[in-house]
């Protein structure tokens, strides 16, 4: 798997990000800056990982968005390549216009690093083939804005056509307002674009792969991302 | 030079300078001096950058050990920890700017403590934090504790730094004076460390960063005066901190240092542009010329003394290797960041400042920093207090209802409130989370791991001074044993009220030397630190505060210990001696009212031969978990290893000599909590009996209830309850 | 020349912080207001002289563009 | 009753938003901005009819004590 991590002004969990990467695909990650107008030849998935690119000022994201790499990135998208967006790589993609919707702060206006419980309602995407459909994972959050919210025909087209991958639940898969820390519509934790291509999601799999942290329920989402490629080539 | 206002006595009373101070600036320059020059001086002579109060006695603190690499003096302090790397570390505290804007002022305080650390080279790893707040009920408390927190976590979270781990209390006395210390450490090849000393003749002098605003001038004036009523009214001194250009200026910083362009590098803290670049020709036995029509401007019309005093944030001077200059700008400009060659260095030792086509300041460099006054100033000693014996204190709760309280204190509930805000995993390398004894972080890819912690225990430091500080140290130093971590070094925060008054000299003289012998009885030698005085509202001063941030070396991150009960049916065993001491302690304040009585003392041998042992049975993995015991003594300790666990613990009665509600909540220091497997129990005792240490059998981990023989059982569930409920409740009432 | 570009949130869109200052206003005990909804202003200055036609076109690309995401904002343009 | 609370940076305060956005209108290709600050506006609704008074002094007391920071911002009520 050849992937590409982007790098914008303020993004800063970009070491987190290409290190998990090259632990589970064995592979060294591409950084690509911002500032470039095209991905490396033969990038099989993009990652915009999490941070505070632009220092989240104005709105999160939307500095970034409107980046040049952003251009290489839609057109990636549109060829149907794989695109990952992690907390402000989410925020990014919604802003880019990639997937719909927005993400507000939290319902209760703090920033929030805490592990969070969500149920994987699919298993048979690119992103999720690593889970079983229903199985529950504990991975961290830590945003300011991570309260996703769009118009009623918008969620009711993402629900309709199954693109919520991830919701936050109980330990136990219950979907309960008091385990959606930060009030999200439907407790909304990753979707992904119309084509299926294109995953945002807030919290942070790519700290839960290595046992120092405790625990390593983030691996399958990446594990799962080698396996399609390599099932490909 | 140009004519500047006269100086009048009170401009030399406005700019904090005593008339002894001022005779000495004359007879210094043998002129009077233009308004720029009193500007510097009295930036130069303040408290807080010439450490007039405190120098003799810091003097007095071990600074040394083969593993240091530089100690006090840099911006930061550096240690080597073997495989090439050092850590980089220091703690400032930002008390003042905190309680006028304390969101901007937290905030800026995580800001200057980062720059401080990769300064040297270093990039950041962690940071920890140690707050002190008034009284719950203080009308302003809330409102103070929820920007802070949000102001540390706001510009950590955003550079994309761990926050692992601090301190927080309340007490009434810092009701006017809430302190912010924050505490950095950072990761350097320990062959490339950075320092802030010049060297050779006309080099580029090179101004990164920010631009230079109003922000914060005499802010560093502020930090060193009393507070009074107007204290609302030194608002506009207020910086704002841009976390986002921080972190550009880090990662050009590393770039630029990896493409060895740099001579020498000074960050632009307290008074800015003066400090640093009085700083870099003084230590390098330079002369500096600044020429500040270069300097990049935020606003119009700056002033040469506003340019001087301006304490903007996320700004650097730098010396450059001239042949490096374009490389160097390069980098610079691709980071988005303001880059200018604002003067270069001279053979003169004269500090020259242009402006305008004017002189505004001709200053010899190294009088500016080394002839500041030093100040003997009369200090008396606090009177002993009488130990409390615990015979003589009653017990008016049962033992399950006391804890009960006790856990749900202000002083002794959950912090999680607060850390939650803070990102603590970014990096990836955070091993031990907020709410252990020691936070523990990965070294690059392992196996080794840094273990880090922030301590003191003011009301000690106020009933003895003395024995205080030592205890400050060595909490430090249990606090990382009992993670397994080989403690190496700390930087230490002295927060201390007038020091122009004999009792809070007293104060400052009895906790420093309480540390140096601390530092040196346990090996752990002082390499930075920060001081910060006058911290008093109408004449009534803070506790005396002197954190202490200690970090530890662990060989094998994975062999850290938790505080969490591992196992049904391990054996829980008590490592140190059990007096009974409740003079001082949180029971004896919060249980039954009285804030009295000389503190615990500290045996500084026990707690090196205690904490010795302890590294040993951790590394050798023959305990399961271990905590040490503080705040609240051994009850408060097991109810935090069984929250941690959510596994109860049956627990002997005392039968001994010592009053029950003293064995169990009395504060004698030294000591350690540890679990072992029912199969090496005896063994691990005779163990330790062997080598002289007292050991003793608590009970065994079970059930779901604390648990102590005749006792009503307390379930483990509402301990939590009270443990996780004080914080967030308070922070939502109105 | 100089103007504001303000920005608010179309209605219907859930405003949690404006919920959020409603709460905090009233356990200070600040009563009588019944809702708040947050918005932002940008107070830009535009370079050159007074070609009033040219700086509303270049405010509108600057709001379209970026300032508001109209997915869920709304703005309004003034030149002062 | 309806009511505009604008609040502002002091002149003089760093205002980092402002400023990221002035580079991102540079870097889009909008020229023509020689600065951007930005501000926060808040919508209140006010309760009951139509005492404009009373309306000013509670809007004032919401402002003075949560919606500005007046450290560092300055504000500005309008009644609708
Ligand atoms: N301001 C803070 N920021 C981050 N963590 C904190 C803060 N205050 C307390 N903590 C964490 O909460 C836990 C309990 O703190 P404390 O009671 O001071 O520990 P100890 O008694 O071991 O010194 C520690 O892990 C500490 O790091
Ligand atoms: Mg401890």
């Amino acid at each position: 798997m050849n992937s590409a991590v982007l790098v914008f002004p303020g993004i800063n969990r970009e070491r987190d990000m290409a290190r998990t990467l090259k632990i589970v695909s064995g592979n060294e990650t591409a950084m690509v800056w911002h500032a470039e107008r095209a991905l490396p030849a033969g990038t099989d998935l993009v990652v915009i990982p999490g941070g505070f690119s632009y220092g989240d000022y104005l709105r999160c994201g939307a500095i970034a968005a409107r980046s040049p790499v952003m251009d290489a990135v839609r057109a990636h998208a549109a060829r149907g390549g794989l695109v990952l967006g992690v907390c402000n790589g989410f925020q990014i993609l919604c802003e880019s216009g990639l997937l719909p919707g927005v993400l507000m702060r939290n319902q209760q206006l703090k920033f929030i690093c805490r592990d969070v419980y969500l149920k994987v309602e699919r298993s048979d995407t690119p992103f999720t083939r690593g889970y079983n459909a229903g199985q529950v994972i504990r991975v961290p959050v830590a945003h300011g804005e991570g309260n996703y919210v769009a118009d009623g025909e918008t969620i009711a087209r993402l629900e309709g056509e199954g693109r919520v991958l991830f919701r936050y639940s109980s330990p136990d898969g219950i979907i309960d307002p008091d385990w959606n820390h930060n009030g999200a519509i439907n407790a909304i934790a990753g979707i992904v674009n119309a084509g299926g291509n294109v995953l945002g999601m807030m919290p942070h799999p790519e700290n839960h792969v290595e046992s120092i942290m405790g625990c390593t329920d983030g691996r399958g989402l990446f594990a799962g991302l080698v396996q399609h490629f390599e099932k490909a080539a | 030079m140009r004519n500047e206002p006269q100086i009048t006595p009170e401009l030399v009373a406005e700019h904090g300078l005593k008339p002894d101070e001022y005779q000495r600036i004359l007879d210094l320059i043998g002129r009077e001096p233009t308004l720029t020059e009193l500007g510097i001086f009295s930036a130069m002579w303040n408290e807080h950058c010439s450490y007039k109060s405190s120098k003799v006695h810091l003097r007095g603190l071990p600074t040394e050990a083969p593993w240091v690499i530089q100690g006090p003096g840099e911006n930061a302090g550096v240690i080597d920890i073997g495989d090439g790397l050092a850590v980089v570390f220091k703690m400032e505290s930002h008390n003042h700017p905190s309680y006028i804007e304390p969101y901007q002022g937290a905030a800026t305080g995580v800001g200057g403590i980062l720059r401080d650390v990769f300064t040297m080279g270093a990039r950041p790893i962690a940071c920890l934090n140690a707050l002190s707040f008034g009284d719950p009920g203080h009308p302003k408390t809330r409102h103070l504790v929820s920007g802070v927190v949000a102001g540390i976590g706001g510009y950590g979270n955003s550079f994309g730094v761990p926050t692992v781990g601090g301190q927080v209390r309340f007490h009434t006395r810092y009701d006017g004076n809430n302190l912010v210390n924050a505490m950095a450490v950072g990761l350097a090849r320990s062959d490339a460390i950075f320092y802030a000393a010049a060297s050779g003749v006309n080099m580029p002098i090179v101004y990164l960063g920010s631009k230079t605003g109003r922000d914060g001038i005499h802010g560093a004036s502020m930090a060193s005066a009393e507070f009074g009523e107007d204290s609302e009214e030194k608002r506009p001194t207020v910086q704002v901190g841009d976390p986002f250009a921080e972190k550009l200026l880090l990662e050009a910083c590393l770039e630029i240092m990896r493409q060895d362009c740099v001579i020498a590098i000074q960050d632009m803290g307290a008074a800015g542009l003066t400090c640093s670049a009085v700083e870099m020709g003084a230590k390098g036995d330079l002369g500096v010329t600044l020429e500040l029509d270069r300097v990049p401007t935020r606003e119009t019309g700056m002033s040469a003394y506003e340019m001087m005093l301006s304490e903007s944030q996320e700004r650097m001077l730098m010396v450059l290797k001239p042949e490096k200059e374009k490389e160097a700008e390069g980098i610079f400009r691709k980071w988005g960041l303001d880059f200018a060659i604002v003067g270069h260095t001279t053979p003169t030792k004269r500090f020259l400042i242009k402006h305008g086509g004017d002189v505004m300041a001709d200053l010899p460099i190294k009088e500016l920093g080394d002839e500041a006054p030093v100040y003997h100033r009369p200090f008396v000693e606090s009177p002993k207090l009488p130990q409390i014996r615990a015979g003589e204190v009653k017990a008016p709760l049962p033992l399950a209802a006391a804890l009960e309280k006790l856990i749900g204190t202000p002083d002794l509930c959950s912090r999680r409130w607060v850390w939650e805000q803070y990102d603590h995993i970014i990096g990836g390398n955070t091993v031990q989370r907020p709410g252990g004894d020691a936070a523990v972080v990965r070294v690059e890819d392992g196996p080794k791991g840094l273990a880090m912690t922030c301590d003191v225990t003011p009301r000690y430091c106020e009933a003895d001074p003395f024995e205080g500080g030592k205890q400050a140290v060595a909490e430090a130093y249990r606090n990382l044993c009992a993670v397994g971590a080989r403690p190496l070094a700390v930087t230490d925060n002295l927060n201390f009220g007038n020091p122009e008054k004999p009792d809070i000299m007293g104060q400052f003289v009895g906790c420093v030397r309480g540390i140096a012998q601390a530092c040196k009885a346990l090996d752990f030698p002082v390499v930075s630190g920060n001081v910060s005085l006058y911290n008093e509202t109408n004449g009534r001063a803070i506790l005396p505060t002197p954190t202490i941030g200690g970090v530890g070396l662990l060989d094998d991150f994975a062999k850290s210990a938790t505080l969490a009960l591992k196992n049904d049916g391990d054996v829980i065993l008590l490592v140190g001696e059990t007096a009974g001491w409740l003079g001082q302690s949180l029971y004896l304040r919060d249980i039954c009212g009285r804030e009295e009585g000389a503190p615990p003392p500290v045996d500084l041998a026990a707690e090196r031969r205690h904490g010795e042992v302890v590294r040993e049975l951790i590394a050798t993995r023959q305990v399961n978990a271990v905590h040490d015991v503080s705040d609240g003594g051994l009850l408060v300790a097991l109810a935090e290893m069984a929250m941690a666990s959510k596994l109860g613990a049956r627990l002997d009665a005392e039968s001994g000599a010592v009053p029950a509600h003293a064995f169990w909540f009395g504060e004698d220091q030294a000591r350690y909590v540890v679990t072992v497997a029912p199969a090496q129990a005896d063994a691990l005792a005779s163990f330790l009996a062997v080598r002289g240490i007292a050991v003793r059998r608590l009970g065994t981990v079970g059930g779901t209830a604390l648990a102590i023989a005749g006792e009503n059982p307390l379930p483990v569930a509402t301990l939590q309850a009270a443990f996780e409920g004080w914080f967030p409740a308070y922070m939502a009432g109105g | 020349m100089k103007a504001r570009v303000t920005v608010t949130l179309k209605t219907g869109i859930l405003d949690p912080q404006g919920k959020a200052i409603e709460g905090a206003l009233r356990s200070l005990g600040i009563a009588g207001v019944a809702s708040v909804r947050q918005g932002k202003v940008f107070d830009i200055e535009i370079e050159g002289a007074s070609d009033r036609a040219r700086a509303e076109a270049l405010l509108k690309e600057a709001a379209d563009r970026l300032l508001a995401n109209t997915v869920i904002e709304n703005y309004r343009i003034e030149l002062i």
